[in-house]
């Protein structure tokens, strides 16, 4: 009770020491999470693009409908496979249309094959099972050819690996210095006072109830400067998504491990900075 | 009771600020420490209330033995004791009253009783009217009185003053003077360092610590005087007296 | 000589809050530099695509070369137009194949059409001058059909108006949030010299001598914190640019300017924060 | 030339620390500033040097007008003035010689003649030995030392004191005095608050201005006495006199 009444007294009495701590804690978490939710959607990104790696098996014509579906029974029984779809010369051309508008012409004269569409199960598209699955496909008679864009799936798989690397040494680089200018700002706001803490020191206060004012104020600058950065975060997000891109928003229990993730550093920084001082006094 | 026992107190190792210091305070005393600038009199008193600790030697305050005492039994110590800093060392940040009032909250003082005791306390030192001043809208000998103030309103075992009148005038300085012959009356141990020799002529019941170059020359309770060639300080007329140089000499430090 | 002898002194004896101000000045300039790395980039991947916007005027079967070139000529003097480059039905066929590797096989029973591509330069290719340039190559006798993707440069345009205002909008963000903090450093540093301040005041220092030496001290602070936040930026460039990327830097005068908005900051940070104290005492 | 007239000053509406002063202090004047606790002494000073401005009425000193002076002309002024404050003001990161160096450095002076000068101040003061050490390792009567050691190293024209020796053994009060007469005798001005009357009333040849509750009660250099009705501190016997309640009125605001 005490406690609290002090630490708001604190904030009252230095309002641009607080107002910096929130603002650098809020600022701090912004960076953040801007970078998350870049990397959030690079991966969902990279997710919807994954969905679409399949192997295409084109299928001779004349193939009886039996010997199709008995092939596509088997097919679907590989762990890697999620779905196999028929595509036969109708929908073949229909999708060619759709895809390449701009030489739709082109694909009145030509005849495109039928094929089998096989889509893996997300997270098992790597190259190895992609050409694995490719050989035990090309295996049937009556696939002519099969296509999977070897090259392509290579590197989008090295894409990912290396998007997922990249965010994280950027992700830990910004935590770091936000928690160094956090720190620091606390020490600031520490030293600031230290002529304060001395003296209640001296009239017998001790090292606990000189800290607990420190540790709610961390507490609240934290739980404020995270609710900020949420909220500078949304704005980011809604003033891009609406306008020309699909984005997605974290899901609330990322939130709450963001805004907790404030509160923690408020309440560490304020810790680690009165306690090194209190040793040395 | 507090005990020192052959302390010596170096800040640098050229910086000897105190040494062979061996004497006893007993409960209900009241003392002076005197001596001239630099002779050590605030160092004694930190060594007292534990801001340091002596490089040489022991000290016990209230059964709080200096080289093993933990952070939270010097907390607890000086809740019993009542100091009176030199310069005054007042929480900038808050008013007068919430000075006055913060030694108590940190005892743990029941909320309800604090804003009386703190009232009569500055009524006693003649502020009650500035209750709600901040330190730096005060005078320099109201800002003493209010640090006067915070170090009587715990009802203190021992009350140590570093020159608690320098700022007064000759009225407010027996005023105080009167409070600490009170609170001493009732029990409480005083210390109290001071240049005003005329007050401790006055006080010719007390006892007199004279210390010069971080030595004890002269204590009134034992006879003969530690260093028997020195002549003390107290035996000199007031004012006017002989010029044997104007300044003293600098401590001696370890060479 | 004095005031710098001052300034690095002050550094010297509070050496915590000096290194607050350069990381928050670095950390500042660093996330704006990042982003300002992703807005040059998308700019130059949208210049790239920009550059591909052509309207392509398809050719009959027969028309005579003549009538062909000197088409070419009026046609390059139109004041949107950069290039024209005529494409026969083997250059057709050729690019078919490569754009469209899928579909490989399809192209060799089809004839493609012979073209004019006519290529719009950089900044003028907005949807009205496409149309327009498209209306006027229709006129010409020999010319079946024109093409030019109508909705996608429709899109391409908004996208990049939306990215450029979103760009711009953020930046703007960044830069307000890093003066808020740079400035409330720089104003905690000045609090907590207020005492020395007030002091020299009263012994008879003038305005000047007491602001010269916070000013120079800034000034120090931004340009180091500029370099730091250069240094960070280009690793995080290198570190992304070599992997999976191919990423345009800064030209060196943007990366002089930014070093010098940071030396800027430090200075106009301190003179304002130093400014206000000394009105009000 | 120091001229006050009429001179009011009033923080808050209720706290009026000066009302009615009218006085006159020329060169080479050697002025006592007497009264009690909050009579108003520091204020009177803080309006010499500019760091308040009156609520009513004109202060001129060297020529520089309260009301008109601009901050320019402030620092001007403040270079050609000595002040020792108080609470001391050292610059807490700057050793005692730098402390004083700083002094000079404002008012341009030749950095060559600058160590010499600072170390001939600081033996006059009994410092010479520990120039190096910073505020806080020295003890109060050694910092006072250092503030006035920085008031007298530019030679000023007027030299503020406030409470100079409260922090001074006797033998160093004689020393500080002292060298405040030798700095009046070559011509400086020399404006000094006290609370010690042994000082005021051996130097009897210097002026006694008295101040109580704010108002000039009594200046030696006038007959008769402002108000005539009060019995001046300088009649009343030094310690031990009739107890007439041990504490001033607090002062009387306007409410
Ligand atoms: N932190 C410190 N570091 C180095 N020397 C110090 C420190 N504190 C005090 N001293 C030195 O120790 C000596 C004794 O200081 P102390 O404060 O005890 O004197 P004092 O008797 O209280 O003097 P005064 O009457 O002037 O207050 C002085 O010479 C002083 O310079
Ligand atoms: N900044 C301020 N705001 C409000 N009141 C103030 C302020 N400064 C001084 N006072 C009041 O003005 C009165 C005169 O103060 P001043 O410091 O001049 O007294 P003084 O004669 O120097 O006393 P002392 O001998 O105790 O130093 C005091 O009652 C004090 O409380
Ligand atoms: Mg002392
Ligand atoms: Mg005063």
């Amino acid at each position: 009770m005490l406690a609290v009444r002090e630490a708001f007294n604190a904030s009252r009495r230095a309002p641009l020491l607080s107002a910096l701590g929130v603002i650098t804690i809020a600022f701090s978490l912004f960076a953040f999470g801007l970078f998350a939710l870049v990397a959030v959607n690079i991966r969902q990104a990279l997710r919807g693009v994954e969905e679409r790696v399949e192997v295409r098996a084109f299928v001779s014509e004349g193939t009886p409908a039996e010997a199709i579906v008995a092939a596509m029974g088997d097919i679907r029984s590989f762990p890697e496979v999620a779905r196999v779809d028929y595509v036969d010369q109708e929908g073949a051309l229909a999708r060619a249309r759709r895809d390449l508008g701009e030489f739709n012409d082109v694909f009145e004269e030509a005849m495109l094959p039928a094929s089998l569409d096989i889509h893996l199960r997300a997270g098992l598209g790597n190259p190895g099972n992609v050409r694995d699955v490719a050989e035990r496909v090309k295996s049937y008679q009556f696939v002519d050819d099969v296509r999977y864009g070897e090259e392509w799936v290579e590197k989008l798989y090295q894409l990912r690996t290396l998007a997922a690397g990249t965010g994280l040494g950027l992700g830990l680089a910004f935590a770091a210095v936000s928690i160094i200018i956090i720190g620091a700002t606390i020490r600031v706001s520490v030293l600031a006072r230290a002529r304060e803490i001395s003296i209640m020191r001296l009239v017998g206060a001790t090292d606990g109830f000189v800290r607990a004012p420190f540790l709610i104020d961390g507490f609240i600058k934290g739980i404020v400067g995270g609710l900020l950065a949420l909220l500078m975060t949304w704005a980011a997000y809604r003033a891009i998504d609406t306008r020309f891109l699909d984005l997605v928003f974290f899901d609330p229990r990322f939130v709450a491990i963001g805004i907790l993730c404030g509160a923690l550093i408020g309440v560490l920084g304020s810790a680690t900075s009165v306690w090194s001082h209190l040793r040395r006094i | 009771m507090i005990r020192l026992h052959d302390v010596a107190k170096e800040y640098t190792r050229t910086r000897v600020a105190l040494s062979h210091v061996t004497c006893q305070i007993k409960r209900g005393e009241f003392v002076f420490l005197i001596g001239p600038s630099g002779s050590g009199k605030t160092t004694i008193l930190r060594l007292l209330y534990m801001e340091e600790k002596p490089t040489h030697g022991d000290v016990w305050v209230n059964g709080v033995h200096s080289a093993s005492a933990k952070r939270k039994e010097i907390s607890q110590l000086r809740r019993k004791l009542g100091i009176v800093f030199q310069d005054f060392r007042l929480l900038e940040d808050r008013t007068a009253e919430q000075n006055v009032a913060f030694a108590l909250e940190v005892t743990g003082a029941s909320a309800a009783t604090i804003p009386q005791r703190v009232t009569r306390v500055l009524t006693q030192v003649g502020l009650a009217s500035k209750a709600t001043q901040m330190p730096r809208q005060l005078s320099g000998g109201e800002q003493q009185r209010v640090a006067i103030a915070r170090a009587l309103v715990n009802d203190p075992y021992f009350l140590l003053a570093d020159e608690p009148t320098g700022n007064l005038d000759e009225r407010a300085t027996r005023g105080v003077f009167q409070l600490l012959r009170d609170i001493n009356a009732s029990g409480t141990s005083v210390i109290m360092a001071t240049h005003d020799l005329e007050m401790v002529r006055r006080a010719d019941d007390a006892r007199t610590i004279e210390l010069n170059h971080g030595r004890v020359v002269f204590d009134s309770d034992e006879t003969p005087p530690p260093e028997t060639r020195y002549t003390p300080l107290l035996g000199q007329p007031a004012i006017g007296g002989p010029s044997e140089g104007n300044w003293p000499a600098p401590p001696r430090g370890k060479r």
